[in-house]
């Protein structure tokens, strides 16, 4: 069922400890800031974070890793030049790390949300990070067998939605929304804009509003002079 | 083990990051399809001509990229796999990551760029992990850039700060990927992968056998 | 084997094909998306009120689906699952097929309705082929709903031409899909499948005793 | 390579013998027709077709059956009231026949685009459909293992190419277009238009440009009149 909500307290309130939740964006780009900072505020703990990194600075995903509320990251690419606050937690061995290639993260998203049990890649096959998995040789190619991953709860940003949850996105902002929309069991989604059902030309839906579970308005330049650039 | 010599083309001295850069971008096929890794193959994007019309994707959901953004151009929403900001060519497409990665795991990209920190005889890569006890692992893309595109091109210096040989028998660091590099540009020569083993296409400021004797594996020239 | 008598819901006659479509266009949740599979389901449509604002889903790539195209509204880019020209509705949405298909495998449908040859008392369903001799075998979209969507319901007769049930120990026909139906409309009777078994929500113009005597399996009340 | 060709004729010069040839449309909605009428024309035999069904009426891909160029049949509704063609192959044994259910069909058909080996799906399981294929039990449920379909040439139809090849379709027309665009080693499209690059916005493309080799106008109306309704 779809929502529309006045605030993203509202918006995450019925996050439950426990959950596992993913968080879309890739830099800062399509990152639901504001969302994640309610889900800082409204104290869900002992999560499994779905997100490409594992925070960046004093902000966002990296102070709830900070604040202890992050059991687990499942990320692709944790170490970054200011993502300290996962890196004292990891080596004080006080999270765990499901570390994936950028690809087969996308891919398994998209499995989890497209009802794949499971899938061969050849990315990855031969490294460390295929060590324990099931291989196959496939028309002479090295493969290795992926599970999707699903979520609980996705907090996405998109540009617009109408009526009816329909969502648009902008330039690369869009990069892990989609799949992530698909892959939750409850999609929250924070946007510019809310427009008339009709608004949207139905060619250039994104996300169509079957992914969609609640969505808030956050205006663009709420809160962007916190941000790093 | 002796090196023939040979008639291939050498310069009077290795070649600087820009010259590898310009180098490696003239070599690319006009009208390609390709992903320029984070680092030093970045710069390649500096010496494409107009004429050649090559496509640059970038793997957080785009084609067309242009140069990266400045002043007024800065967009949050338009970055690149390294987090810059870039500006949008005529002609380019937004898509999501799912989308983006099945474009180049599907080996839909003709070309791809990465640094390295070695590369094997048969091709095989590592460019993500030193293996360090202690160091935090990050690999992004690399693998699926590594798998996916139809050529890949290594970009690095032939030697490590230490002198080591980045060219090696087999790699001692973690594999990014098993016999996909297809080119290994360096600042002293550009090798050739493949089946039947590693073979010099020309050389910068050293001769074949001078090449050699960096190299701890037996070199051959291209095509002989 | 005896039925107890149960206070079940009953009416003086036998449904019509618009009156089980009635009662399954009631019985959808608001809210709901819905695929209406080929044939008897699709009449399901002409009984949803704009106050449940139902989304209808059709595989070939939409959602918001409109009411059958007549005159000038036809437009042959814009048909459903059963090639007949539909219109589009405000808040509609196109992809292509693996995305439509990954939206009710997926699991995101909250409801499909199909036509059925048999339903078994696990829930088994067989709807898409006799197993005849020579025939040519067609199985479009109806193992995908089948095993996709929330909740599967069947529409159909109780009794073939024949007069054999179509409720069945276990099908003869060859399967759509294993323990996938939740509910199923008769003209006779509703019957809810699932853990435990088959029963009988409401009857159409007979008692359940009278039922029994039509279904070859042990009926009780739902809820019992 | 992008080409902009002249006639459909030109278009399909190159499909060699014993060719896989993906066909796009669901009903007429997305049908090339002209470029399979052109397919036709230019003589090459042996083909697998891929497509949703089996030739309808005495028009495009029911022709070719006809005429006996069609090896195999990969589809997953060949039967319909009008399949004469098919049926009278079929009966014969001059025709081989792979019926996949139509989601796996689109989705093995994504599968080859994609890069994956292969993957585990519910649907078909316990059918006389997965017989004979690898299945295993994936968080309770019943899965059957499933390969990509490549091929070789695409025959699609699209409503708009730019001069990069990026393409727009229109309402239920996109059907298997953009899937099929991915999986072929050589996609040709006939659109309705050719607009210029920049014409066509980047965040409305539905097949970008990297996916099409060869792309011919066939204005909306040719030939419609020949069109079963």
């Amino acid at each position: 069922m779809l929502n529309f909500v006045d605030s993203v307290q509202e918006a995450v309130s019925g996050i439950q400890d426990g959950s596992t939740v993913m968080i879309g964006g890739f830099g800062n780009a399509g990152q639901p800031f504001e969302l994640i900072d309610a889900l800082l505020d409204c104290g869900a703990t002992d999560l499994t974070v779905v997100n490409n990194n594992a925070g960046q600075g004093d902000q966002g995903l990296a102070l709830l890793i900070k604040e202890g509320r992050v059991r687990k990251m499942i990320c692709s690419f944790p170490r970054q030049s200011d993502s300290w606050h996962f890196d004292a937690r990891y080596k004080a061995g006080q999270i765990e790390l499901e570390l994936v290639p950028q690809g087969n993260l996308a891919e398994r998203i998209r499995a989890a949300g497209a009802g794949i049990g499971g899938f061969f890649t050849p990315t990855g096959y031969g490294t460390m990070l295929a060590e324990g998995k099931e291989t196959r040789i496939i028309d002479g190619r090295g493969q290795v067998f992926e599970t999707p991953i699903h979520a609980d709860v996705a907090l996405i940003k998109a540009l617009k939605a109408d009526g009816k949850g329909n969502l648009v996105y902008r330039k690369t902002a869009r990069n892990f929304g989609p799949i992530m929309a698909a892959a939750a069991k409850h999609t929250i989604v924070q946007v510019s804009e809310i427009v008339p059902v009709g608004a949207l030309d139905p060619e250039n839906v994104v996300t169509p509003g079957i992914y969609v579970n609640s969505v808030v308005r956050v205006p663009a330049d709420a809160g962007s002079s916190e941000k790093v650039a | 083990m002796g090196v023939m010599e040979s008639s291939i083309k050498t310069s009077e001295a290795p070649l600087s990051r820009d010259d590898l850069a310009r180098l490696v971008a003239r070599d690319i096929a006009p009208g390609s399809f390709v992903n320029l890794g984070i680092g030093q193959p970045t710069l390649v994007s500096n010496y494409l001509t107009e004429d050649q019309d090559i496509t640059l994707h970038t793997e957080n959901g785009m084609l067309g990229m242009g140069p990266e953004a400045k002043g007024d151009e800065i967009d949050e929403d338009l970055i690149n796999a390294g987090k810059i900001p870039v500006t949008e060519l005529p002609g380019a497409s937004y898509f999501h990551h799912a989308d983006s990665f099945a474009m180049m795991r599907g080996g839909h990209l003709d070309i791809c760029v990465l640094g390295a920190f070695q590369v094997s005889v048969t091709g095989d890569l590592a460019n993500w992990h030193t293996g360090a006890p202690g160091a935090i692992p990050a690999v992004g893309g690399a693998m699926d850039l590594a798998t996916g595109a139809k050529d890949v091109f290594v970009m690095m210096t032939l030697l490590t700060r230490e002198g080591a040989s980045k060219i090696v028998e087999s790699c001692t660091y973690p594999l990014t990927g098993v016999g996909c590099v297809t080119r290994v540009y360096t600042d002293k020569a550009v090798f050739l992968t493949g089946r039947g083993g590693i073979t010099v296409r020309e050389t910068f400021g050293c001769t074949l056998e001078e090449l050699q004797e960096l190299v701890p594996v037996p070199l051959k020239a291209a095509g002989e």
